[in-house]
């Protein structure tokens, strides 16, 4: 398996020193699969291997954390992101329409990312914004009691076409 | 710095803020609600606005924590009148310093509520939205910059830990706490007392303190609130935890989704190191505590005490079956005392203000206040903090403002996925544990959603499910499948496909996972399903109906 | 007394059990005491008769099987589902997790045969196959059910015998409770 | 050595302090019904077929957990607990593809024997028919997650008695799969000593020996029983 790390990448340096800082615990694995994420976007198979062999973690055990949790992704989840909560709040205030119709729109289910990577489309439980239901999040930015035009728009801005 | 130091840093700070020449003070909501509405645009319009007529020594610009009502954001609290203004915008900022610090007059039309009541309060303690609350964890989120330790101590901050440490044995501080009777906010309503005393009794030389802010109930956000407008009091509630029950170490364990109560906690942390009221030695005492954060990662089962432990621990955060509690076993084997954030939040008044000043508000059961999260189809949303035992008469229609558009109060539900509806009928109940858990439902970390007549109830049991069945960790039997075969039965109702043994069939595996399921998010998941399916059954039967009609020539399959 | 009336039936499944049926030798000189056959695979008849007992092996696959099975839960005073695929789909709901048209193609498109010309039947007459397989309890109510695949001749005895003996069987009472 | 006093089923015992309902059930010939469970390895309290009453508590709590305490009064034969025996069973069958026909531990699966224990004739729930994959990968091993019942047992013996680790699991609810390493397909496992212990532990027909046919499966739990048992010789 040739896909070890460069070490000449940031993003590595960055990965080693959070390591370090962590002092090589086991138990702090999942600070270090958030940080990872935080600069790759997502979990590449490569990262977890080279985690696994710097906190002497067997790979089924970061793999079975990794996949336990909503928030560690191991695809990457496209260079725009829209997420739709459809927490309580935003389900009595009609979330499911929007996830719907942003749905018909785009052609991508939740999860999916488009075949050019530029969009993805993700839903979330609750990010506790209730009293400003309905939600979206366009790209860490949150979106107060949004209609799906809105959305539209906000997205056709972001990625230029549809 | 010892006590000595921390006493004379208070009463500097204090005087500072008394002889300020500030005459002004302008809170701006940085709460998470706000921020998304806007707010630090119209923070930043502001302070230019105050430049620029040259009132910086006049006007004292403090952002602060939640205030309240974040449907109306961003909004803009104006001291000492205590005139809020709701969805400041930046261009009418100058049009509020004009007319609110030149004039002294308050624009009327742009203060809170002034698009729905008839007339609003330039006072907003006036308002039924707040007057009808008693603020004790919430006290000074809407008042004080979070970012601020200085801000905190002038407060009344860590006066609590201060008396604690010097004042009173570990002993004393857990009396004191039975004494308010308090009850652990997280949900379930433990006696905290009896946890901190259980913790104290087992002998290790090492036990934690573990907060837990994974706040993971849709429609909750009282954690994200407490934890982003006052991280110090959750702090301090932690250190006086440390010391009663003997633990050196806390975690915080803080949802993902909250990135900036994660960054206030953490500079919280930062700060109170600084300071010397954690780290070695506090306050020159014997008692050294020290705090970390954990960072949840989307999962909400973590909820769980075991479940979290594991998480904190790095694994896959799976529950395990109890006993042994925590108390006895729990973070890498240890004694661990395991509170949520409000419950946290509320110890430092107790142990300012002592446990019987506590134990007076609230209901006979349930001492205390509850902060809820007010959301759904109500025309004011936001977080509120009532003594317990108000009705939710008064929680939906005098602090909430009724329904939305005029519609009819069709349920409220408590809990979140573990909780329950309650229907128009039993409006006048007395918010407590007992109260709710009798009417099929749960207090839980305190979501109340409100919803009119175009809920369906069945779908919303359906949604519940669905969470839960999204939730579920996979470990037991019960959860795992039964969560999916509940979904999958409920959603045929909702097709209008199921018969009445599919019925009976949903209500024996409800009552079955009630009880075999492994930790409390099985055990609590059919409580939705349940609690509609009391209060609202001829919405069931309605749909059966439906599909009996089509099959009347088919004979119904049955128990064999 | 007037005698009972079976009858038993082949839906989705592959006639094992009816095999094992069979296999209950003599003992179904016991059996034609107290009931006459009155329709069986073997037997000709066009529609299922009234009968007091209905043996049904194999699933429900098709269009044609559940207007079977509802006409002889009509027909039937007390419906047994015989054997695994009866009770439990079994193998022949083994194509439930795949879609139909990969199963057709897999059958008839990518297999190896002899004039290669790999095209899915389709003529009006041919049955139709349901995207899913159920068991008999999914789709009608059936009294009492007999897994295993095929059932021991000695349960389908015994639950006969004791049925046209107006008792109740328990298999699980006489251990003869099993499937596959 | 002292015993304290316990009462199950109506019958009073004496039983050594510390140990858990299961083993004082166990030890008394009280049958009790498992699945998770296997001596030597850890408890996980998953498959909650061990429920058991207990007076004063009023939830339900598993036997293999949960430890005897002095004049506790325990039943593990009341109706409700039979029925939710049967339920659990119902749902075990329902979850995965069970095809006990066309299986290699036909007559030979704890899962099969769990059936008839409980008096299960069918199923009343609707299968779920989730698509499963068969990793033959392995030079000796196969793995069937058709048969799969997410006891665990295999992650527990490769993690704790040979010390491996290849096994976990991943995703959650009810799309939980038991993985060999990164979920990859278990003859590329870099961790695997094909030591062959999981197979032993399996109670179904998930994991087996590719020599062997339909039917003809023969599992040894206690083998993994004995090997914690003799490696405590280590320490004496």
């Amino acid at each position: 398996m040739n896909n070890e790390l460069p070490a000449t990448d940031p993003r590595v340096k960055l990965l080693a020193a959070k390591i370090k800082k962590e002092n090589f615990k086991p138990d702090a694995l999942i600070e270090i699969l958030h940080s990872a994420q935080n600069s790759y976007g997502y979990l590449p198979m490569n990262v977890l291997a080279y985690i696994a062999k710097a906190l002497h973690l067997p790979p089924s055990r970061i793999y079975s954390t990794v996949t336990f949790y909503h928030f560690f992704s191991l695809k990457s989840k496209g260079e725009h992101t829209c997420l739709v909560c459809t927490g309580t709040a935003c389900y009595v205030k009609g979330a499911q329409a929007i996830l719907n119709e942003l749905e018909k729109k785009t052609g991508l289910k939740a999860g999916q990312v488009s075949a050019d990577n530029k969009l993805g489309v993700q839903v979330a439980r609750c990010i506790g914004a209730c009293g400003l239901a309905p939600v979206v999040v366009l790209d860490d930015e949150v979106q107060a009691k949004v209609t799906t035009d809105e959305i539209i728009n906000k997205i056709i801005d972001k990625i230029g076409t549809k | 710095m010892n006590r000595q130091e921390f006493k004379d840093l208070v009463i500097a700070e204090t005087e500072k803020t008394k002889n300020s020449t500030c005459k002004h003070k302008i809170c701006i909501c940085c709460g998470a609600g706000c921020i998304s509405s806007g707010s630090e645009a119209v923070m930043k319009k502001l302070q230019e606005e105050i430049i620029e007529r040259g009132l910086q020594s006049e006007v004292e610009i403090i952002p602060t924590g939640c205030m309240g009502p974040c449907n109306q954001g961003p909004l803009m609290k104006y001291l000492p009148e205590n005139s809020i203004y709701q969805k400041v915008d930046c261009s009418n900022i100058s049009q509020i310093v004009q007319s609110q610090v030149i004039e002294k007059k308050p624009i009327e039309h742009l203060l809170l509520f002034a698009d729905s009541r008839e007339r609003p309060f330039s006072n907003a303690d006036e308002d039924p939205f707040f007057s009808k609350q008693l603020k004790i964890v919430l006290k000074n989120c809407g008042q004080l910059n979070p970012e601020r330790i200085e801000d905190y101590l002038v407060h009344e901050g860590y006066r609590a830990l201060d008396k604690a440490l010097f004042e009173m044995s570990p002993e004393d501080v857990i009396a004191e706490i039975k004494q308010s009777r308090m009850r652990g906010r997280g949900g379930a309503g433990y006696p905290t007392g009896l946890k901190w005393e259980t913790v104290y009794k087992y002998v290790n030389d090492q036990k934690y303190v573990i907060c837990n802010g994974d706040e993971g109930d849709p429609g909750a956000f009282m954690d994200r609130s407490v934890l982003e407008g006052n991280p110090h009091r959750v702090l301090e509630g932690m250190a006086i935890g440390g010391y009663a029950v003997g633990a050196s170490k806390g975690y915080a364990y803080i949802r993902g989704e909250y990135p900036l109560a994660i960054k206030r906690f953490e500079a919280a942390i930062k700060q109170a190191k600084k300071m010397g009221l954690l780290g070695p030695n506090i306050l020159g005492s014997n008692f050294s505590f020290d705090v970390e954060v954990r960072i949840g990662a989307g999962a909400f089962v973590c909820g769980e005490e075991t479940a979290l432990i594991a998480s904190i621990e790095g694994k896959r955060g799976t529950p395990r079956p109890r006993p042994p509690f925590p108390a006895e076993s729990g973070l890498w084997g240890k004694p661990t005392l395991i509170n949520n954030v409000e419950t946290f939040a509320g110890i430092a008044p107790i142990i300012n203000n002592g446990g019987e000043w506590y134990s007076e508000i609230g209901t006979p059961k349930s001492a205390g206040t509850k902060v809820f999260a007010l959301a759904g189809k109500i025309n004011y949303s936001g977080l509120i903090e009532v003594p317990m035992g108000t009705s939710l008469r008064e929680i939906v229609f005098d602090i909430g403002g009724g329904i939305q558009g005029g519609g009819e109060f069709k349920a409220a539900q408590t809990g979140g996925p573990s909780g329950g509806c309650i229907p128009a009928e039993h409006l006048d109940v007395k918010m407590d544990y007992e109260a709710l858990v009798n009417l099929g439902s749960i207090m839980g970390s305190g979501g109340l959603i409100v919803m009119d007549q175009s809920s369906d109830m069945v779908d919303v049991a359906r949604f519940f499910m669905e969470f839960c069945m999204d939730e579920s960790c996979g470990k037991c039997v019960p959860c795992r499948v039964g969560t999916k075969m509940m979904h999958d039965l409920l959603q045929k109702i909702c097709d209008n496909n199921a018969s009445r043994i599919d019925l009976e069939r949903l209500e024996e595996l409800a009552v079955y996972v009630k009880e075999a399921s492994l930790c409390g998010l099985g055990g609590s998941a059919p409580n939705p399903l349940l609690s509609t399916l009391r209060h609202f059954r001829n919405e069931y039967e309605t749909r059966i109906g439906k599909y009996e009609e089509k099959h009347i020539e088919v004979p119904q399959t049955s128990e064999v | 007394m007037t005698k009972k009336k079976i009858g038993t039936v082949w839906l989705g499944g592959c006639s094992g059990c009816h095999m094992s049926l069979l296999d209950i030798d003599e003992r179904i000189l016991d059996v034609a005491r107290l009931a006459d056959i009155v329709k069986c695979p073997i037997v000709d008849g066009k529609e299922f008769p009234k009968v007091d007992i209905a043996l049904v092996e194999g699933s429900v696959t098709s269009d044609e099987h559940l207007h079977e099975i509802l006409h002889i839960r009509k027909q039937a005073k007390l419906l047994v589902a015989l054997g695994d695929c009866a009770v439990m789909t079994n193998v022949t709901g083994m194509r439930n997790y795949l879609q139909l048209n990969e199963v057709f193609d897999t059958a008839y498109v990518n297999a190896i045969s002899n004039d290669q010309s790999g095209t899915v039947p389709n003529h009006p007459a041919l049955l139709r196959l349901h995207d899913k397989v159920f068991p008999l309890q999914e789709v009608v109510n059936v009294d009492y059910v007999i897994p295993g695949c095929p059932p021991s001749a000695d349960a389908i005895f015994y639950v006969l015998f004791e049925f046209l003996n107006d008792r109740v069987p328990d298999l699980n009472e006489v251990k003869k409770l099993k499937y596959g | 050595m002292n015993t304290i006093d316990i009462k199950i089923n109506e019958r009073s015992l004496k039983v050594l302090p510390g140990i858990t309902i299961l083993q004082a059930c166990r030890d008394n010939g009280i049958d009790i019904l498992t699945m998770c469970h296997l001596k030597g390895l850890s408890d996980v309290g998953a498959c909650r077929l061990c429920l058991v009453e207990i007076e004063g508590i009023n939830k339900l709590l598993s036997a293999c957990t949960t430890r005897v305490a002095s004049n506790m009064v325990i039943r593990t034969d009341t109706e409700k607990i039979k029925r939710y025996q049967r339920i659990t069973t119902e749902l075990f069958f329902a979850e995965r593809n069970h095809v006990c026909s066309v299986c290699v531990a036909n007559g030979n699966c704890e899962l099969q024997e769990l059936g008839y224990k409980v008096g299960m004739d069918h199923i009343r729930y609707p299968f779920l028919f989730p698509e499963c994959k068969v990793d033959t990968s392995h030079q000796y091993f196969v793995m069937d997650h058709n048969r799969c019942i997410m006891c665990t047992r295999c992650v527990r013996a490769c993690s704790e008695v040979e010390g491996a680790f290849n096994w976990d699991v991943k995703n959650r609810g009810f799309q939980v799969r038991v993985i060999s390493d990164f979920d990859t397909p278990w003859g590329e496992s870099i961790t695997c000593t094909s030591c062959g212990k999981c197979l032993q532990a399996c109670p179904t027909g998930a994991l087996w020996s590719k020599d062997v046919v339909q039917g003809q499966l023969e599992k040894h739990p206690e083998m993994i029983t004995e090997l914690v048992e003799k490696r405590k010789l280590l320490l004496t």
